[in-house]
């Protein structure tokens, strides 16, 4: 019939070729790099996975959930029982991570989906909160007070001697490495299947149910199987960056990993700053919370009041973030996700 | 064969009765009208029969399978394609878009499947020139054509149209009854909701009337505007 | 009689939560807005109160009566120069609006109040006690559990025999028809936020007196309210004061139990009563 | 001398859609207009630009020659223009008497109308005063709606298509209170898809045609083929 379809624009083929390079980049930069410099990519690399991960459900979605940190939690404890109660080494057991957040978002899913519009929210709050306490009760694993890696499972994660050696570190900046090297793929492959899944079938038929529920079932979408499938997704990946971060903490307590300042409220704030409901929002924001983290975090609770204000101030006057203004003057779309019909003749 | 049947079908928000006990049915490739005042339960008669709202009493069959109880989406896959009075696209996705998540699922295929089809649905609805326009930027005009098309792209077998001519153009409204004569011999069976009598009485063979949710006329279109009850509930005058 | 007693001091605990439930339920009510912020309000008037003790030396009633206008104020200028402008079709901006609020609020507290733990001092108050046969109550609980079914009574002469609570409810079915009778929604919206913070005060005169306060609880005082809502169902006051009631109780036995258990039981009540009414116990015969 | 309400050249859109294109209208004290066309030949979004629920420029429309355009619903009220809503829009959780009192709530005016001369108007709501709003029939919520509007004693009283839905009897009933209405001195503007029902009440017409003025004449010597022309354009 003469016409394609794609999704591609010049912006995004530039796009693609520099993230590949940033990639390539980002594989190699141990060889050179600092360790605190290493460090800080791991908590942008993390930070940004968790904040594409809320931007899915919530931006994508429309469900916003308070309740991440369940995820996170629930996650690094699992990974905890894995290592401490199982023996296993810490890298393999944070696919444990990923199992439990799976395994609780279910009846998160079950209950959260029965309150309508904005209390939900509060509904997915709930739970998480009721996994910390309960998970405060787990006495093998420290109960309300929390515990540590043993050493002796820390100091031979796998792959750690061998990143030693190849990079002359000592074992614990080789363990940073281990970590910010995975985290680089979880980051890496978040972004790459949220945007695969954008642009499948299932990515039009969110649109469309975030657009329009009503008219979505009446053209056949069935928009509950669509967000239990996104929620799900979500929450899993979301385990599984908790797990990590633990993996180089290394210490857990209840109140840490179910914290809803670390693993929602900066997460809601950099997906907000930087744009919802765009892959490209995250990325520019959790950069710019770096920046504001790195430069003012001193200042302790003067700085989170700060952000909390500057959250508002962003919904109030440009309520789709960062991006959405550069989006809105340039046109440009790194990650496009529109289907566009090319060269179909009219008539 | 009968695609549609609707057997003592009631419904009431409250107090309000809006469908009285209605039955009737459509055998297939048949184009019915339905009039009838505001407020005489039409739309709530289209929303019974996609499943959007579930009757209080009463049975509704669809392609001889009872579909009382069936979700919405059901009745889409089994091929009932609807219309909205008012357009109601999905705003951030493009034209083409909207016509690709009807179809994909609409039909259940995947989306390279049906991109042929809906670029043919674009052009016969006149819409091709604005195919990657984002639908929340359309005209009224093009947003009806939206809802016409994206009817059609879920591939219906029964394809119900709710006031799709309101406010058009003599011109825009002729193009319209077109494309709808088009689909008509192609053998859809259609049910037409419409206040522009003279489009409606061009495309299709039989006329409902509705009148406080009860059936008060059903016959040809030439003997349901002489009768005499109708021209003074429907019309309030000669015209 | 164990029982008795944990089942008395629940329900009595039920009124702060009902208390802490009655403002959210009113903005919700009314403007379909959940207010994330809601606990940390309640955990902001309260250092109000105690900023307004420590200056004047007044007790804590007198100086709630003098922080309540203020709140009052406050939470006018919040809907009128924030939320109306985020209040829509799309439930996420006044959402992320109000989390924003939350993260504001408990760390501008932090900086202006410290972490340390405060109280309201009440004095011979605190610990006196009622006799009422089978069990003795306190006398504390027993004037929030009071002044919980006042407030509650109150807020209902309010909405159904008031002009004001006419326009909350005429606005609260369809705002664009009420614009047309004269009456402006978002100062109708600003009214019913300030009668909220007025609530809240309540609540947080005594949250201060019965037990300590710090800038970090307002969220688990979102939660019981929160719950206290659902359980009673949306849009009913009384069901609100029930609500509260049930996690009361829960909160009690669990208490009473297992010290550990005490939130948790709370929590899980919640959960099963969404289980099996999802719409809550009394449940509004429209919407 | 200005008239009572005037618009000059009123546009509205909704989003991307023009729904009115410049507008020209005007009633003076005590008239009776009816605004007749076909379903979305604009009318109902004439009454919300008037009645402010929509928003236009300031200059469009004109109220004794202020310029009220950009005002807010409420604000046109409280200037003695009230409404009564397309699809009566009672609201369901007020009783009868509530939604006629939310009426003069905010502006009383001073003129005829209260709660009596109301119920004296039509008696039957008086018997059903308790009631919700929404549990009458459709005739009956269409009093409390005129009812309701009434109350702010308007010198201006719009009526977006009140026989919608209606069955004929009911439509008489309500049409027979309107001498009532104009014995106390207050302007109409009647919106109408019934031809007939329009020409016997209204001094004049307007009749629309997608988003324009096509026809405006005095009521009483019209003639059908001009009514005809106007309401469905030449080529029909």
């Amino acid at each position: 019939m003469g016409h394609r379809i794609t999704t591609r624009t010049r912006a995004s083929s530039i796009a693609g070729i520099i993230a590949v390079a940033l990639i390539a980049v980002g594989l190699i930069l141990p060889a050179f790099a600092s360790r605190s410099l290493i460090q800080d990519l791991f908590f942008i690399l993390t930070m940004l996975t968790l904040a594409q991960l809320w931007n899915l459900i919530a931006g994508f979605g429309g469900m916003v959930s308070v309740g991440q940190q369940a995820f996170v939690g629930i996650g690094a404890y699992a990974m905890f029982a894995g290592v401490i109660l199982w023996g296993w080494d810490p890298v393999p057991a944070i696919l444990l991570g990923g199992v439990a957040a799976f395994l609780l978002a279910i009846p998160m899913a079950f209950f959260a989906f029965r309150l309508a519009g904005a209390y939900f929210a509060i509904g997915t709050w709930v739970i998480a909160e009721v996994t910390r306490l309960v998970v405060a009760q787990w006495k093998t694993l420290g109960g309300g007070t929390g515990t540590s890696l043993p050493r002796e499972a820390t100091a031979d994660i796998i792959g750690v001697e061998t990143i030693a050696r190849l990079f002359g570190l000592r074992d614990a900046a080789a363990r940073d490495v281990l970590a910010y090297w995975l985290a680089l793929a979880l980051a890496v492959a978040t972004l790459a299947t949220i945007y695969a899944l954008l642009r499948s079938r299932t990515g039009l038929a969110l649109a469309a149910v975030r657009d329009n529920d009503n008219a979505a079932r009446s053209v056949g979408v069935d928009a509950a199987r669509v967000k239990w499938l996104v929620f799900l997704a979500a929450a899993t990946m979301t385990g599984l960056v908790g797990a990590l971060i633990y993996v180089q903490t290394a210490r857990i307590s209840p109140d840490a990993a179910f914290s809803v300042t670390n693993w929602t409220a900066y997460v809601i704030f950099i997906a907000v700053i930087g744009g919802i409901g765009r892959l490209e929002g995250p990325i520019l924001g959790v950069l710019v919370f770096w920046g504001l983290q790195t430069a003012f975090a001193d200042y302790g609770s003067w700085y989170l009041l700060a952000l909390g204000l500057l959250a508002i101030a962003t919904m109030l006057f440009a309520p789709r973030g960062l991006w959405g203004l550069i989006h809105d003057r340039t046109g440009i779309a790194l990650f496009p996700v529109q289907r566009r019909l090319i060269g179909a003749k009219d008539g | 064969m009968t695609v549609l049947e609707l057997t003592n079908v009631s419904k009431s928000f409250g107090a309000l009765q809006v469908t009285d006990d209605v039955s009737f049915s459509v055998p297939r490739g048949q184009a019915l009208g339905i009039i009838g005042p505001n407020g005489a339960g039409k739309s709530t008669l289209f929303n019974l029969i996609t499943g959007n709202i579930l009757p209080d009493a009463g049975a509704i069959t669809l392609l001889g399978r009872d579909v009382t109880r069936s979700p919405a989406m059901d009745r889409v896959r089994m091929g009932v394609g609807r219309s909205f009075q008012i357009p109601q696209p999905f705003e951030g996705l493009t034209s083409f878009e909207n016509l690709l998540a009807a179809a994909a699922y609409g039909q259940n295929k995947r989306e390279a499947e049906v991109a042929d089809q809906c670029v043919a649905i674009l052009r016969d609805t006149e819409l091709l020139p604005k195919a990657n326009q984002l639908a929340g930027t359309l005209s009224l005009l093009d947003r009806k054509r939206l809802e016409l098309a994206r009817a059609m792209a879920t591939g219906p077998e029964l394809l119900l149209l709710d006031e799709i001519a309101g406010g058009l153009t003599e011109g825009e409204c002729q193009a319209l009854v077109a494309t709808i004569k088009g689909l008509h011999g192609r053998g859809v069976t259609i049910i037409w909701i419409e206040h522009v009598l003279h489009a409606l009485n061009s495309v299709v063979e039989r006329l409902l009337v509705l009148d406080f949710g009860r059936v008060i006329g059903i016959g040809e279109p030439e003997t349901i505007m002489a009768s005499r009850e109708v021209r003074e509930i429907y019309l309030g005058m000669d015209v | 009689m164990i029982w008795l007693d944990v089942l008395v001091q629940g329900i009595l605990l039920g009124g702060l939560y009902a208390l802490f439930a009655a403002g959210l339920s009113l903005v919700f009510g009314i403007m379909r807005l959940v207010n994330l912020a809601h606990g940390d309000l309640i955990v902001f008037a309260a250092f109000l109160i105690l900023v307004v003790v420590q200056t004047f030396g007044f007790n804590p009633f007198l100086s709630a009566l003098i922080a309540a206008p203020a709140m009052f104020a406050f939470g006018w200028a919040l809907q009128r120069f924030v939320l109306n402008r985020v209040l829509g079709k799309d439930i996420l901006p006044p959402l992320l609006v109000t989390f924003g609020l939350s993260v504001a609020l408990q760390n501008g507290m932090l900086e202006v109040f410290s972490a340390d733990s405060q109280r309201l001092a009440a004095g011979p108050l605190e610990s006196a006690s009622i006799d009422l046969g089978p069990v003795t109550v306190g006398t504390m609980p027993l004037l929030t559990f009071a002044s919980a079914v006042l407030v509650i009574f109150a807020l209902n002469r309010i909405f159904y025999t008031t002009a004001l609570g006419r326009a909350f409810r005429a606005v609260s079915d369809d705002p664009t028809t009420a614009s047309l009778m004269g009456i402006n929604p978002k100062s109708v919206f600003a009214i019913a936020t300030g009668l909220a913070m007025v609530i809240v005060t309540i609540a947080a005169l005594y949250l201060g007196m019965r037990s300590n306060f710090d800038p970090s609880i307002g969220p688990a005082r979102l939660l019981y309210a929160f719950q206290a809502v659902i359980i009673g169902g949306l849009g009913s006051l009384w069901g609100t004061l029930a609500g509260g009631a049930i996690i009361g109780v829960a909160q009690t036995v669990g208490a009473q139990l297992n010290p550990e258990w005490q939130i948790l039981a709370g929590h899980i009540a919640f959960l099963v009563v969404l289980l099996l009414r999802p719409r809550g116990l009394f449940p509004r015969a429209v919407d | 001398m200005s008239h009572l309400l005037s618009t000059h050249g009123l546009t509205a859109q909704y989003g991307q859609f023009k729904a009115l294109f410049g507008v020209d209208l005007h009633i003076d004290p005590g008239e009776c207009v009816a605004i007749i066309g076909a379903n979305g030949a604009g009318k109902s979004t004439l009454m919300r630009s008037i009645t402010g629920v929509l928003k236009s420029a300031p200059e469009m429309i004109l109220h004794n020659g202020t310029p009220i355009g950009a005002l807010p619903a409420d604000q046109i009220l409280q200037r003695g223009l009230a409404m009564v809503p397309e699809g009566r829009r009672l609201f369901p959780s007020l009783s009868v008497e509530e939604n006629l009192l939310i009426g003069g709530q905010i502006r009383k005016g001073s003129g005829r109308w209260s709660l009596d001369e109301i119920y004296a108007l039509f008696p039957i709501l008086k018997e059903r005063r308790h009631s919700p709003g929404t549990a009458l029939s459709g005739g009956q919520q269409q009093m409390v709606a005129i009812g309701r509007a009434l109350m702010s004693n308007p010198e201006l009283l719009l009526c977006d298509e009140i026989s919608l839905g209606l069955a004929p009897v009911v439509i008489r009933d309500i049409y027979a209170a309107l001498p009532t209405i104009r014995a106390t001195g207050a302007a109409v503007i009647i919106v109408e898809q019934d031809i007939a029902r329009a020409l016997i009440v209204a001094d004049r017409i307007y009749c629309m045609m997608e988003g324009r003025v096509t026809l405006t004449a005095p009521a009483k010597d019209v003639s059908r083929e001009a009514i005809h022309a106007a309401y469905f354009g030449a080529a029909a």
